[in-house]
């Protein structure tokens, strides 16, 4: 029992981050129909961001302002700073490429992570760096269940995420971006047709999934300590995967499935081993498609004939 | 006269949507048939449930045995070959490519065969040379020469109608479904392809199930007409039985019979 | 108008031209000339120093390098230069180096660093018959297989690391008599080498062994629910001690935080690849390794180097036996300079053969000597307690 | 006048576009059968491998390198450029090929009962054993991805390169070797005779690519390389034109996995040990560079993409050869973009005046600004001295600012237009100069990757058909 539990939290903490990269992939796929594989590098950059908060803020040990307000900031320049990132990269990279072959932007996508990764790379060495979040937010403080703690790093994730969640689906159904989104989603010459401003709406789209990867990328940082410049790949990839097996495109479906991921590794990790975890994740993958091709949540393509 | 296609009580409903109704309709040997009937009366259905796209309840006979259930392409090996109304080329290819990719269910050659060009392979590449050769020139002026070599995207509209028959025709098929041959054409072009429907026929001796809005082209090649409404016959027979049944004209235009008379 | 456009198109092609010429015309990295009236030589280092989950490492490792050239060079009026390749801790990554090393001019390579990546590349090594001295692959097989003949470390391999620990864990009751001991390997050759040379010992005297494995390769979240797997399901209320040989600091350091965040006290006992006070300070922990610590240390030599990497920052102990291997292959060329030879790669491999220093003058504390396979000829080991601050303190009781 | 439905601007628009020497190019191209161009290959492979190499092991290796990519490249081509199945997990059938022959040729079932010492059978039998698995493993991908279509094809077989690098790792790793790999394999041999050096597998390599090409080409031009491309342009269509959809799938799915597996015995041979590493996605994305990047569809272009991929790749790996290519881009670039002639020697002229200029100030102020040496090496590092600033020592912090200045300055041209740009185009490229000198010739490594993924933006963004491709028309 006091095994499940802690399983099932950790899962739900890794499920909540990837639920919050997939939410980006999705959105993007939605609107764009582009595989944005440099989507894990720009969750990279957030973790770099908010390291470098904690380091002017005097560094983890010595922190020079209060803790929320320190969380509250990284949280904030992570997410202004990689959506700003994010809507750069649609300008320049992707935009050209609207109505070329599916797969040059593809290719384009994967030259921006390579450019991304490496950047990095170049500017701040290779090694891991770690946001030692102890040091500020302890352990000890931390409530418990059944003799597991869940400490307050935890509850920040769950909290930060499921908050951005329900802001995106309040956002995509109730404001007139949302319906524009949707529109731009279901048909982009018909929106443009219509008077909508599909560059604008585009832009958007990359600015909110990428400011919440910029997030994520911070709250792993706190909650994982270790951050460097691969850790995108990986992430995106199990991201991905949470969106595929929610739906590409859509909403929920990339939270469900972000949860589903992250508590099918948890719980193969505990109790199968965790050398297989991946392929057990890639497994329910290739399965669900097989089963679902279109996912969970998501409509199948119609076909005109 | 033989029957060579014949649909009896073809049903087809998508979701509670109901395409087909219990529709029968057949094709005799070297006859041209055309389908009307107002947007939506489910005319293209019965071409895509003929061509296996769907399979729908009921049984339809080609040359007397039963196609339900069959995949496209074997349908299409049968000798039953069809245009799309949303023209659908192969845009990549060359306007040759695109009829000879045609007689792939006529070909035999393994991929090995086809790497090392070992005898069958070339026959049959020669053949094929001589089919795409024979298809094309029967367009004359149109699709002749200069324009074998590139690709179709760059065919005009009308020709890449003419392309698709051209195409359909390489199959080797007995009977063509031609779904609105005359669409977005202008008035030269569409009396042409009236002419050419018939030439089809009496030269080539196809039968031939054709959908079409323009009322000249109907009336100018059909042997008989059927008229179809909410996936369901209202009636069949000459060009102006048809046009004349209250029915029809009533599905067509609601109480206004002018438009049909000229 | 034409003309405009033929020309720039001329001048493109041609520039293309020129620039793949050129290209493949010149040589790649690592040029040096060998004259005879002064010691010139090139020699490569390769090291994870830029790619890969052990930069930490590979840089400490660069660095103390560097340092020894410099130092060498100035001690013997050498002039040598080297050339830095980095391997990223990947086997098939060492081995595209290292054939472009082989085809430069070095006459002898330091490193690589990973047990697997010798293992790639020794053979081509011992094609070349080029010397090359790794400070920190451990694997026993490396020397005694006979596959490397070109192969020298001057570090002990894990034959010695391995008893080592075990018997101190044993000898010291790290655990109580009859309790389990966790041992995880993270899938690579150095770890799962370890795990097989300590858990018989520790079985033989009395403890049940629990052997698990993750993926080293592993980032972030995905890492971090192997780990936290790890502290839920395997750490018990019988589990008093961990064993952690693995080549990351870092996953170590986040291992030891999430079994803080779970609430489980246990006592953790890492090897030479987690030995970084920079990453890895879990209050507490045993860490184990081949090199000393030089920063306390009397010795010239020792001082020397303290005072040298000052500017480099915290490093921990893959760095001086880096230090060491770099002194040898530098006192091998200058020593066939000085018996008036040019440097070839066959002199030197014979010079290193040779090689004798004394422990007063080697950084490791031994004295450096070569077995016929490679291996040193002392055995040594070292071991550190982490302290309440986070600081390396050496055991000197083993 | 024509006949009414013959429409003169189509029939005409070959000939438009023959204009200049492109057009001629284009008219001698057109003339020109497949087997002389063939010809070519076969001889430029020769002279490079006869004359160029010369018993340098590096740029044998580079050679090999070359054909192997081309090799995987022709492969994938099959698949995405030809069946248009968007296939990532390609990489799996490389990898499967190379341990299949690993498997074969060495150590790796010395630990079974069954074969102690190992497996060591000649190459004659290994490559088919292994090519022929690897065959069947793509046939039952591709029965898997028939049920998906589009990005979901790409997604499932994504998953399936990684499931494949996983499993290689973790599964049995008394025989697969795991994280260590399969080393000490033996290399192609018959009989006593066995092929020894880079050079003998570059060879080895060099043939076998020739001949794939010949029958790959004639296989295009054939029932089923038509059937194929009919597929990729239209599937419903080519259902409706007697054309089994499924089968030809399964057939392309097949016949890339045998290429694929043909290139990796050959280069698991070459490198005498495989490992899971090198199977990962980054080779993936490569290989997917050099087919795009040359063109996807045609034969031709897939194998130049091999050459440009991997000798950037060689070149960018050593300072020397890297600037050769950085300044050869650089001048490219302006001639190629800078027009009319007068502007672009305004341009040139205005960025060495800036150049001394600026070097000549800094060094005023501070000596030591400006004190160190250049990154490159070569006849043009002396020009370069007093052309850029670099501070002494390795300036690293000084550097990443010029680097982060240079990408933001060369959105800014992007952005411009007219006047502007050229006026802009001056500092950029001079910021874009001395951080190379300063700070990108420092780390080869990682410039390297920079380069590749921002020629792989940089060729999308200009041609996404790619060099050799030939336009298309998608229906979305």
């Amino acid at each position: 029992m006091h095994i499940f539990i802690q399983t099932l939290v950790t899962g739900i903490v890794t499920g909540c981050l990837y639920a919050l990269i997939a939410l980006g992939y999705s959105m993007v796929y939605g609107v764009l129909k582009l595989l944005n594989f440099a989507h894990g590098d720009l969750y990279m950059v957030g973790a770099f961001i908010g390291y470098f908060a904690i380091q002017w803020f005097g560094g983890a040990a010595a922190l020079i302002i209060p803790v929320p307000l320190l969380v509250i900031f990284m949280m904030l320049v992570a997410g202004l700073g990689v959506g700003a990132l994010g809507v750069a990269i649609e300008r320049f990279a992707y935009r050209p490429l609207r109505n070329a072959p599916r797969i040059a932007p593809l290719i384009t996508a994967l030259g921006v992570s390579f450019i991304l990764e490496d950047s990095v790379l170049l500017l701040f060495g290779g090694f891991t760096r770690n946001y030692n979040a102890p040091a500020f937010l302890p352990f000890t403080e931390s409530i418990h269940i059944d003799g597991v703690p869940i400490d307050s790093v935890q509850i920040i994730v769950v909290c930060v995420s499921l908050a951005m969640m329900v802001g995106l689906r309040e956002l995509v159904n109730r404001t007139l971006f949302g319906k524009s989104m949707r529109a731009v989603a279901s048909d982009r010459e018909a929106a443009e047709m219509l008077g909508i401003n599909v560059d604008r709406t585009i832009a958007m789209t990359f600015f909110i999934g990428s400011a919440m990867a910029g997030v994520a990328g911070v709250m792993s940082g706190l909650a994982f300590g270790q951050i460097s410049n691969i850790i995108g790949f990986l992430a995106g990839l199990k991201a991905f995967t949470a969106a595929v097996v929610g739906g590409i495109g859509s909403i929920p479906g990339a939270m469900i499935g972000g949860l589903f991921i992250g508590l099918c590794e948890s719980f193969s990790s505990s109790y199968v081993s965790s050398q297989y975890s991946d392929l057990i994740v890639f497994g329910i993958l290739i399965a669900t498609m097989l089963v679902r091709p279109q996912g969970v949540f998501g409509q199948p393509p119609l076909q005109k004939v | 006269m033989t029957r060579l296609l014949e649909l009896e009580g073809v049903s087809l409903s998508f979701g509670g949507l109901r395409a087909l109704h219990a529709l029968d309709l057949h094709v005799d040997e070297h006859e041209i048939v055309s389908v009307i009937g107002p947007n939506g009366a489910g005319k293209s259905t019965v071409f895509n449930v003929i061509t296996g796209i769907y399979e729908p309840d009921g049984d339809i006979r080609f040359d007397g045995q039963s196609i339900v259930g069959r995949r496209p392409h074997q349908i299409t090996r049968l000798g039953i070959a069809r245009t799309f109304q949303s023209l659908r080329l192969f845009l990549n290819m060359t306007v040759k490519e695109n009829v000879k990719a045609a007689t792939y269910g006529g070909t035999h050659a393994t991929p090995i065969e086809s790497m090392l060009r070992l005898p069958r392979a070339r026959r049959e590449e020669r053949e094929v040379e001589a089919t795409a050769q024979d298809v094309l020139s029967f367009f004359g002026q149109r699709l002749l020469g200069y324009r074998f070599n590139q690709p179709a995207y760059v065919l005009s509209y009308a020709n890449r109608r003419r392309l698709e028959i051209a195409r359909a025709m390489a199959t080797g098929a007995r009977l063509l479904l031609l779904d609105e041959p005359a669409a977005g054409m202008n008035p030269n072009e569409t009396h042409e392809i009236t002419e050419l429907i018939g030439r089809l026929r009496d030269e080539r001796g196809y039968t031939i199930l054709v959908i079409e809005h323009d009322m000249h082209v109907v009336e100018g090649i059909s042997d008989r007409v059927v008229a179809l409404d909410h996936g369901e016959k209202l009636t069949e027979g000459g060009f102006h039985e048809v046009a004349n049944h209250p029915g029809v004209i009533e599905a067509y235009l609601g109480r206004n019979p002018e438009a049909l008379q000229k | 108008m034409r003309v405009r456009r033929i020309l720039s198109g001329a001048v493109g092609v041609m520039a293309l031209a020129s620039v793949t010429v050129f290209g493949v015309t010149t040589s790649s990295a690592h040029v040096a000339k060998v004259a005879a009236a002064q010691c010139k030589a090139s020699i490569a280092i390769e090291a994870p120093f830029a790619t890969g989950p052990a930069t930490q490492l590979g840089l400490e490792q660069l660095h103390f390098a560097q340092l020894a050239v410099a130092m060498a060079n100035k001690a013997n009026g050498t002039s040598i230069t080297l050339g830095k390749d980095d391997t990223g801790l990947n086997p098939s990554l060492a081995t595209t180096r290292t054939n472009s090393i082989i085809a430069s001019s070095a006459v002898a390579a330091v490193g690589p660093a990973g047990s697997q990546e010798v293992e790639a590349v020794g053979p081509l090594y011992a094609k070349a018959g080029m010397a090359f001295v790794s400070g920190s692959a451990t694997l026993p097989a490396l020397a005694t297989s006979g596959a490397n003949k070109t192969f020298f470390r001057v570090v002990p391999d894990d034959d010695i690391q391995g008893p080592n620990d075990a018997n101190y864990i044993i000898k010291h009751k790290l655990a109580p008599a009859g309790s389990t001991i966790l041992i995880v390997d993270d899938q690579e050759a150095y770890s799962e080498g370890l795990v097989a040379v300590m858990t018989p010992i520790l079985k033989a005297a009395g403890f049940t062994v629990n052997h698990q494995s993750y993926n080293g390769t592993d980032t972030g979240a995905t890492l971090q629910s192997d780990l936290s797997a790890l502290a839920t399901s395997q750490v018990n209320s019988s589990t008093h001690l961990v064993i952690v040989p693995w080549q990351s600091a870092g996953n170590a350091q986040q291992f030891g935080q999430t079994l803080q965040q779970q609430g489980k006290t246990v006592t953790l006992f890492g090897t030479d690849g987690t030995d970084s006070p920079g990453q890895f300070v879990i209050p507490g922990t045993y860490v184990s390794n081949f090199g000393p610590d030089i920063s306390t240390s009397k010795s010239a030599v020792d001082k020397a180097i303290v005072k040298g990497i000052k500017k480099y920052g915290p490093y921990g102990a893959f760095g001086v036996p880096t230090w060491e291997a770099t002194t040898v292959v530098m006192n091998a060329i200058s020593s066939v300079c000085k018996a008036g030879k040019t440097p070839s790669r066959s002199n030197v491999l014979a010079a290193v053969r040779k090689t004798n220093i004394s422990a007063t003058q080697s950084a490791m504390g031994v004295p450096i000597k070569f077995k016929a396979d490679g291996d040193l000829v002392a055995k040594a080991g070292y071991l550190f307690h982490i302290s309440s601050k986070g600081t390396y303190v050496e055991i000197s009781d083993k | 006048m024509a006949p009414i439905g013959v429409d003169e601007w189509v029939a005409r628009s070959g000939d438009r576009r023959d204009s200049g020497w492109r057009g001629g190019l284009s008219r001698i191209d057109a003339r020109v059968g497949w087997w002389p161009r063939l010809l070519v290959v076969g001889l430029l492979a020769f002279v490079y491998g006869e004359f160029v190499v010369g018993g340098n092991v590096n740029y044998a290796q580079t050679g090999f390198n070359v054909v192997l990519y081309a090799l995987l490249a022709l492969g994938l081509n099959i698949v995405v450029g030809w069946a248009g199945l968007l296939d990532l997990g390609y990489i799996a059938f490389f990898g499967a090929g190379a341990y299949g022959y690993a498997l074969f040729s060495s150590h790796a079932f010395g630990n079974l009962p069954l074969a102690s010492g190992g497996v060591q059978l000649p190459a004659v039998a290994s490559i088919p054993i292994a090519v022929a698995g690897v065959a069947i493993l793509g046939l039952l991908i591709g029965l898997v991805a028939l049920r998906l279509s589009g990005d979901y094809l790409a997604i499932v077989t994504l998953f399936v390169g990684q499931a494949f690098a996983e499993a290689v790792n973790n599964v049995a790793p008394g025989t697969l070797g795991g994280a260590n790999g399969l080393f000490g394999l033996q290399g192609f041999k018959v009989g006593s005779a066995e092929i020894g050096s880079t050079l003998g597998y570059y060879w080895f390599a060099v043939i076998a690519l020739l001949i794939l090409m010949a029958l790959l080409h004639l296989l295009d031009t054939s029932r089923t390389g038509r059937a194929w491309r009919a597929v990729r342009d239209d599937s419903l269509a080519a259902s409706a034109m007697t054309i089994p959809v499924n089968k030809v799938k399964v057939m392309a799915f097949t016949f890339g996995a045998i290429v694929a597996a043909l290139a990796g015995t050959i280069f698991a041979a070459q490198q005498s040990s495989v490992f899971a590493t090198n199977f990962n996605a980054q080779t993936l994305i490569l290989i997917y560079a050099c087919l795009v990047l040359g063109g996807a569809g045609s034969i031709a272009g897939a194998v130049l993409g091999g050459v440009v991929v991997t000798v950037a790749q060689q070149l960018l790996s050593s300072p020397i050869d890297s600037a050769y290519l950085f300044y050869g881009i650089l001048v490219i670039v302006l001639i190629a973009r800078v027009r009319p002639w007068r502007h672009l020697g305004a341009v040139v002229a205005a960025i060495v005046g800036l150049g001394f200029a600026a070097h000549a100030i800094v060094g005023a102020i501070s000596h030591s600004a400006v004190a160190g040496s250049p990154g490159s090496a070569g006849w043009f590092a002396g020009a370069l001295r007093h052309f850029a600033i670099v501070p002494r020592g390795e300036p690293l912090t000084y550097g990443n600012i010029l680097y982060v200045a240079a990408i933001i300055m060369v959105i800014a041209v992007v952005q411009l237009k007219g006047i502007r740009r050229l006026i802009a185009v001056v500092p950029t490229v001079y910021v874009g100069i001395c951080c190379w000198e300063a700070r990108l010739t420092l780390d080869p490594g990682i410039t390297a990757q920079i380069m590749i993924g921002a020629i792989l933006i940089v060729t999308m963004a200009a041609r996404p058909e790619g060099l050799l491709g030939s336009r298309r028309v998608e229906v979305i």
